[in-house]
């Protein structure tokens, strides 16, 4: 479908939701970061007239609207022509409306949680900040303004993600996570580059609709599979997933918004974005199942031994984004797209209850906080549960929707294995989510009431503002989590502009899922929720697995070793050795050689005066001969 | 076409105008000095903000030129003129003069001597990029290499005699090598003129084009911190005070750069073609080298002048790739690096000037103690490792667009080097400003209200083409494209 | 008795004679300023190759310059060289040995410029320009020092004049700077 | 003794003893001792190409009179640095005086 220029009203209106949190970013960063009220004022403000127009966008414009794409020159530089502006389809109007969605959500309950810290202001500048990129990126038309502001993203998290600096592990995530991220972004960059020099236009939609008959076979699967290496990175991806486990220092609103909606979802956005791309090759395809796949169970594993109540969901965002890639993989657009419309709304419930934990007790292990009395928190609790149910596919939850969608996808596939590996997760999924809710709604000791430890900022958070401020966004999601999965359909319809292809569901693949949802629930429930339970693990009885899973495979550990021997020891080691030895070495060598040779010729200059008459009447005298004899 | 009135000679003699009145200014008055050093730095931005807006971008090709015979048996004229390609480096000596020199304001220490050295090699600096006669370029280009080894040797730190030698020696070096290759140019083009317009047009034999750009190459490679022969730059660029690094780092190899392109790849097109794969081999080298080595360093100012030698490299492979992109890239890199790097080392300067250390260990939580001088540092950082919407991001694009296209197995490394150079950069920014502050340093002061004003100019720079680099490409593309029609 | 010694006393004898002795007395008198240690032996052979010399001019027509060169050299410099010996070279001190390589070396050195100006004077044809003028009077002498030679005449005289001044100024001032410096070597010495 | 010859040979011989010396001789004095031997060989030369080949007799005694000039100044010049070097050196030994050593 041709894409046609913007209306005025809409024009305005996206470039508003595009607009706004730059504007509020740099109001906030340059002019009022001294008067925090303005400055919140300004940021949530902003943020909600952007929530406004999203969601004006994605339900006030006829269903069968064709995309609306304008443009402008950004940059033009030769074969390099870099144009700025929008594209509204089905898929960037939902997605423009997540991220505008959990953004406000976010900076409201961020109104309680970060209340009384010291750089609430320039915090509220980088959500703005964070808010704009991923926006900008959502919408982006072309593939370059898509790495621009994919880049830009990457920086709003490193920002965010180190935003309590002095913390030493806080500030160690961030740069993690940037430079993570980066060397994925090396090989999109590459097939960015691929493209372009094809192609000469990287406009999305004609990259779509034509890169399969312009290009050859090879080339696409060569530059879709580079592409991909940005998305492993940015989606924390196997082998580059350590740095989203890490990224968790950060405030927990900034976990929140990071693995529900921007970040890491940007990876999975971006091959959503060039699907029909990506199914032009066979193989990507099969690149992106086969990651989405090892992901998915790696980092199942490492949630079922965490204690940390935000590691544990972090393993679960990246084994949901391994999910969600597996449906992208296994050829079914609508079911990672749907997944991640699910994901975002009980992934940002599950951290921003947690939030509400770790702020009241001061502790992110989860044994503390059931403790504590983790359970006496009313609404956390229960929006915590459905949040779980929502992730662990219990029915009528949205997990339970999307999931079943992806299963369907990969059911579909000549292979079994996929789907194997596909129920096992969920069943893993099950066994680590219920694990944790058993633990925090049966605690083993409780404490007394009042013995609590608390957090930063803990006036505000018992004022009834913060409370609320924290409540109404778990309320608001706790709703979305519990009936989005009904609209699937609904949202099927639209992403394929009102014509849906035959989706196949396969009826045995539901009671199927759900019994092992079911077993997951049960062996949690053995081990940790009924009343003579231990609260351990069966992990526990296998101690080297137990520390394989905890150690996260040892994928950090080798990271660090690569870091440490490789890139410091021996590459940054040999060079510097070559620079101040060799190269260093050989100038001051060089200049030792002139003075050492001044310092020998100085022998000659002994400072005898008989010395120098007698060689200068020695020449003399020689040249003189030396006519002679010649002539 | 002839300007009315000489705005180039303003925007060069200015400078030397305060020079002269500095000299005639008694010892002591220290706050005069100031001024007019100010003052000259103001007018020559000012002239230049004007020649940079009334710049014909439609019409292209050498504006406001000046041009009168000097010495007729000789052919030298004095020829001056700007388009594309030294419009921005112009404009980009300006701002970093006027930040400079804003930037020193606090000197005690034999200021008029100082502001005196300064402003001639500011001098220098502005007649090579505006000069379009060989011998003129030559001489002024020797004139702003001079006052080096005084303001080192003079004003600087760690190791200064050493570092100020180093450099001094480096560059003359290089100069032994461009005296040659210039009159190699003179004598055989069989003109007899210094006229570098004349002499392009004229065009010369291809052997002679295949020495000549060896010569020029390796003689203002030196100054680009061209591999292997970058190791004074880091050095004398610790050793240097924080203006003249700014200065020196900012502008002075960019002298170098400017050197290859407008001399070497200008008068000997054919010669670059010829030395092409070894000129993109050794830039490619220097960015990752640059990074890695960068990576090892403890002393922040060493960091600075690694990551220089990494984004000079790009910007020699930017000018490798023939091709108007990577041109064009490269001339915006020479920018965006300069005002990025004359950023850094301002924010390094402060923090060196209240805690005396600038050694990385030591320092720590500096975000806390000095949030200005930190958000200056941390902002250029974030330049130099290519995040958008700040300058050299675009400059990098260009140029690993077209390094890519041109020469894959290059382009490829030199983009790995992008992720070493932002570990190396992230890694400062933690080591030094993030993390437990030092308690030793906690009483530093922040940067005075007034002394953020040079550093928030170059900041806004660095911000104002990263979001609007159409502002600064359109330029350079009209200056690049007859340059680039050369090569093919 | 007579006859026989006129027989030997013929002029052209008698001049040969003569100038052999003059020959001996400027080359022995040479040899004798240069090869004995004491200084002051030195000095005598100076004064009497000078004198040699002198005898020369006579020989090669002038007697004008043979009188000079007494007046000058034999009377005036070598005894500012005399002086100079009792200002500054005390007799009664022990003279060093000599270093045989350096007189061997300056040997060598001082044949090779022979040889080379031997082969030179040998090999030069020399040829006989035209005569101008005869005259080798001291009256013509004058004139044209004072005519065509007047410039350098004055330049010369300006020389010496300067040179004495500078003589005086040397000699003067290396004293009273010395003045601290010679109160430190005295010191050192005791 | 009227052969042109014999005349350039003894100022060449007084001319090599006189560089012998000055090549050999320690003392300052004996320095300058043989360099007035070497100008008085150059004098006995003009004086011998003034008599054998000249065009014009009193050209090469002018030039003669010049050189004892010249001579003189040269001697007194010598003779107050042969003092001055003494008064800072308390000798007059050559070789003592090599503070212009590399």
């Amino acid at each position: 479908m041709n894409p046609v220029a913007p209306s005025d009203f809409v024009l305005w209106l996206t470039l508003a939701a595009m607009w706004l949190p730059f504007i509020s970013f740099l109001t906030i960063f340059f002019i009022t970061r001294t008067q925090l009220a303005l400055s919140l004022a300004v940021s949530v403000s902003c943020a909600a007239v952007s929530l406004l127009a999203a969601w004006y966008l994605l339900l006030g414009l006829p269903a069968a609207q064709p995309p609306v794409e304008f443009k402008m020159l950004w940059m033009a530089g030769a074969e390099a022509r870099i144009s700025y502006g929008f594209l509204l389809d089905p898929l960037s109007r939902l997605m423009l409306c997540i991220v505008a969605s959990i953004s406000f959500l976010v900076q409201v309950y961020s109104l309680g949680y970060m209340a009384g810290d010291d750089g609430m202001a320039k915090y509220y500048s980088f959500l703005s900040l964070f808010a704009w990129s991923m926006i900008s990126l959502v919408v982006a038309p072309g593939l370059l303004q898509l790495y621009v502001f994919w880049e830009l993203v990457g920086l709003s998290s490193y920002l965010l993600i180190g935003f309590w600096h002095h913390k030493f592990s806080a500030s160690e995530a961030g740069k993690k996570a940037f430079v993570m991220t980066r060397l994925g972004d090396l090989g999109f960059f590459l097939g960015i580059i691929v493209l372009l020099l094809h192609l000469g236009d990287l406009s999305i939609l004609k990259l779509n609709a034509q890169a399969a008959a312009k290009l050859s076979a090879g080339l696409v699967t060569a530059s879709a599979v580079l592409i991909f290496m940005g998305v492993v990175g940015k989606s924390a991806q196997f082998p580059l997933l350590t740095w989203l486990p890490d990224a968790m220092e950060g405030p927990t609103p900034v976990s929140a918004l990071l693995h529900s909606a921007t970040m890491v979802a940007a990876g999975v956005y971006l091959v959503s974005r060039l699907f029909p791309f990506y199914a032009a090759s066979p193989d990507a395809l099969m690149v992106v199942l086969a990651i989405g796949t090892v992901t998915m169970l790696l980092s199942s594993t490492m949630a079922m031994v965490a204690r940390d109540i935000k590691q544990v969901w972090a393993f679960s965002t990246v084994s949901q984004l391994g999910f969600m890639l597996m449906g992208l993989g296994a050829g079914s657009y609508f079911a990672g797209v749907f997944h991640l419309t699910t994901h975002a709304a009980f992934k940002a419930l599950l951290f921003l209850c947690s939030g509400v934990f770790i702020h009241h007790f001061g502790s992110n292990d989860m044994y503390d906080i059931a403790r504590g009395g983790g359970r006496r928190l009313k609404v956390p609790m229960i929006t915590i549960t459905i949040a779980g149910a929502a992730l662990a596919g219990v029915f009528p939850a949205a997990g339970f929707f999307s999931k079943e969608s992806i299963m369907g996808a990969l059911a579909g596939l000549p292979q079994p294995g996929w789907l194997a590996a596909g129920l096992a997760g969920a069943a893993m999924t099950a066994y680590y989510t219920s694990r944790l809710l058993f633990v925090l709604w049966f605690p083993r000791q409780i404490a007394a009431p009042h013995h609590e430890e608390h957090g930063h900022g803990e006036a505000a958070a018992h004022s009834a503002f913060g409370y609320w401020a924290m409540g109404v966004p778990l309320l608001i999601l706790a709703g979305f989590a519990l009936v989005l999965g009904f609209f699937g359909d609904g949202i099927l319809n639209f992403l394929h502009w009102g014509r849906p292809p035959e989706f196949f569901h396969h009826v045995w693949l539901a009671p199927v899922s759900l019994i092992l949802v079911a077993c997951g629930i049960g062996l949690a429930w053995l081990e940790f929720g009924r009343k003579k339970a231990a609260q351990a693990g069966f992990l526990s009885r296998l101690p080297a697995v137990e520390a394989l899973f905890a150690n996260r495979w040892y994928m950090d550990a080798f990271y660090r070793c690569m870091l440490d021997y490789v890139v410091y020891g021996v590459f940054s080691r040999l060079f510097t050795l070559n620079d101040r030895r060799v190269v260093d070495g050989g100038v001051d060598g060089v200049c030792r050689g002139t003075v050492g040779g001044g310092w020998l010729l100085s022998f000659l200059q002994s400072g005898l005066l008989q010395y120098n008459l007698f060689t200068m009447v020695l020449i003399i005298a020689l040249v003189g001969l030396y006519f002679l004899v010649m002539h | 076409m002839t300007a009315a009135f000489p705005y180039l000679s303003l925007i060069m003699l200015a400078p030397a105008l305060g020079l002269l009145i500095i000299l005639f200014l008694p010892h002591d008055s220290k706050r005069a000095v100031r001024w007019v050093s100010l003052i000259s730095a103001a007018v020559s931005l000012l002239a230049t903000l004007y020649v940079w807006q009334a710049y014909d971008r439609m019409a292209g090709g050498l504006q406001f030129v000046e041009r009168t015979l000097w010495v007729k048996s000789l052919g030298i004229y004095y020829y001056l003129g700007v388009d594309g390609i030294n419009l921005p480096l112009v404009l980009l000596t300006s701002i970093v003069l006027f930040t400079g020199v804003w930037t020193m304001w606090d000197l005690k220490h034999r200021v008029k001597e100082f502001f005196a050295l300064m402003l001639l090699m500011v001098v220098g600096v502005y007649g090579v990029f505006l000069a379009l006669d060989l011998f003129f370029l030559f001489v002024f280009y020797d004139v702003s290499l001079f006052p080096m080894y005084p303001l080192i040797a003079i004003w600087g730190s760690t190791r200064k005699e050493y570092g100020a030698l180093k450099l001094t020696l480096y560059l003359l070096a290089g100069s032994a090598l461009i005296l040659p290759g210039i009159l190699y140019i003179y004598f055989k083009s069989g003109l007899f003129t210094f006229d570098l317009v004349m002499l392009a047009k004229a065009g010369l034999a291809p052997d002679v084009q295949y020495l000549g750009f060896f010569l020029f190459l390796f003689g203002f490679g030196v100054l680009a911190g061209l591999w292997p022969f970058h190791t004074w730059s880091p050095v004398g660029h610790v050793a240097a005070p924080t203006a003249v690094s700014m200065i020196h780092a900012g502008v002075l190899m960019k002298l170098g750069a400017y050197g290859v392109l407008r001399v070497g790849m200008y008068l000997c097109p054919q010669g670059l073609i010829d030395w092409a794969p070894l000129f993109a081999i050794l830039a490619t080298v220097g960015i990752v080298y640059g990074a890695f080595v960068g990576l090892a360093q403890t002393d922040l100012k060493y960091v600075i002048g690694y990551s220089s030698v990494s984004h000079m490299g790009l910007v020699s492979l930017g000018l490798a790739t023939m091709t108007l992109g990577g041109v064009s890239g490269a001339v915006f890199q020479m920018f965006a690096h300069g005002i990025m790097t004359a950023l850094l080392f301002s924010s390094v300067g402060h923090v060196y000037d209240s805690t005396h250390t600038k050694m990385i260990p030591e320092l720590g939580g500096m975000a806390k103690v000095q949030p200005r001088a930190s958000f200056f540092f941390i902002l250029a950082a974030l330049a130099g490792i290519g995040v958008p919407c700040l300058a050299s991001f675009w400059a990098e694009l260009l140029v690993f667009i077209n390094g890519f296209k041109v020469y894959p197995v290059l382009g490829t490394l030199a983009l790995s080097g992008l992720v070493v150079s932002a570990l190396f950069m992230l890694r400062v920014v933690q080591k030094t400003f993030y993390g437990p502050k030092n308690e030793k340093y906690a009483g530093c002061v922040d940067i005075r209200s007034s002394m953020i004003w040079p550093r928030a100019i170059l900041a806004g720079t660095i911000l104002l083409f990263g979001l609007l680099p159409r502002l600064m490409l359109d330029t350079i593309t009209v200056g690049v494209a007859p340059l680039v029609e050369l090569f093919k | 008795m007579q006859p026989v010694i006129a027989q030997y006393i013929r002029p052209e004898v008698v001049a040969y004679a003569v100038f052999f002795f003059v020959l001996l007395l400027t080359l022995g008198g040479a040899l004798i300023a240069v090869i004995p240690k004491s200084i002051i032996h030195n000095v005598f052979g100076l004064a009497t190759s000078l004198v040699g010399v002198a005898g020369l001019f006579i020989y090669l027509g002038s007697e004008f310059l043979a009188m000079m060169e007494i007046l000058i050299y034999v009377g005036a410099i070598c005894i500012a060289i005399v002086f100079a010996i009792m200002l500054s070279q005390p007799m009664h001190l022990q003279i060093p040995p000599r270093l045989r390589p350096k007189v061997f070396f300056s040997f060598v050195v001082s044949l090779v410029v022979f040889i080379s100006f031997t082969v030179m004077v040998v090999r030069t044809p020399w040829e006989q320009a035209v005569r101008t003028s005869n005259d080798w009077g001291v009256k013509r002498l004058g004139t044209l020092l004072l005519t065509r030679y007047e410039l350098l005449f004055e330049l010369i005289s300006l020389v010496l004049l300067m040179s004495i001044i500078g003589a005086v100024i040397t000699a003067a001032t290396a004293s009273s700077e010395k003045a601290p410096g010679s109160r430190d070597g005295e010191e050192d010495g005791v | 003794m009227n052969s042109l010859t014999v005349y350039l040979f003894v100022a060449l011989l007084l001319f090599c003893i006189g560089m012998f010396g000055l090549l050999q001789r320690r003392s300052l004095i004996g320095m300058i001792i043989s360099i007035e031997l070497m100008l008085n060989a150059a004098g006995i030369n003009f004086m011998a190409f003034n008599r054998f080949l000249g065009p014009d007799p009193a050209v090469g005694q002018i030039m003669v009179l010049f050189i004892m000039g010249i001579a003189a100044a040269e001697a007194a010049i010598a003779l107050s640095l042969t003092l001055a070097l003494f008064r800072k050196l308390r000798s007059i030994n050559i070789e003592h005086a090599r503070d212009l050593r590399g």
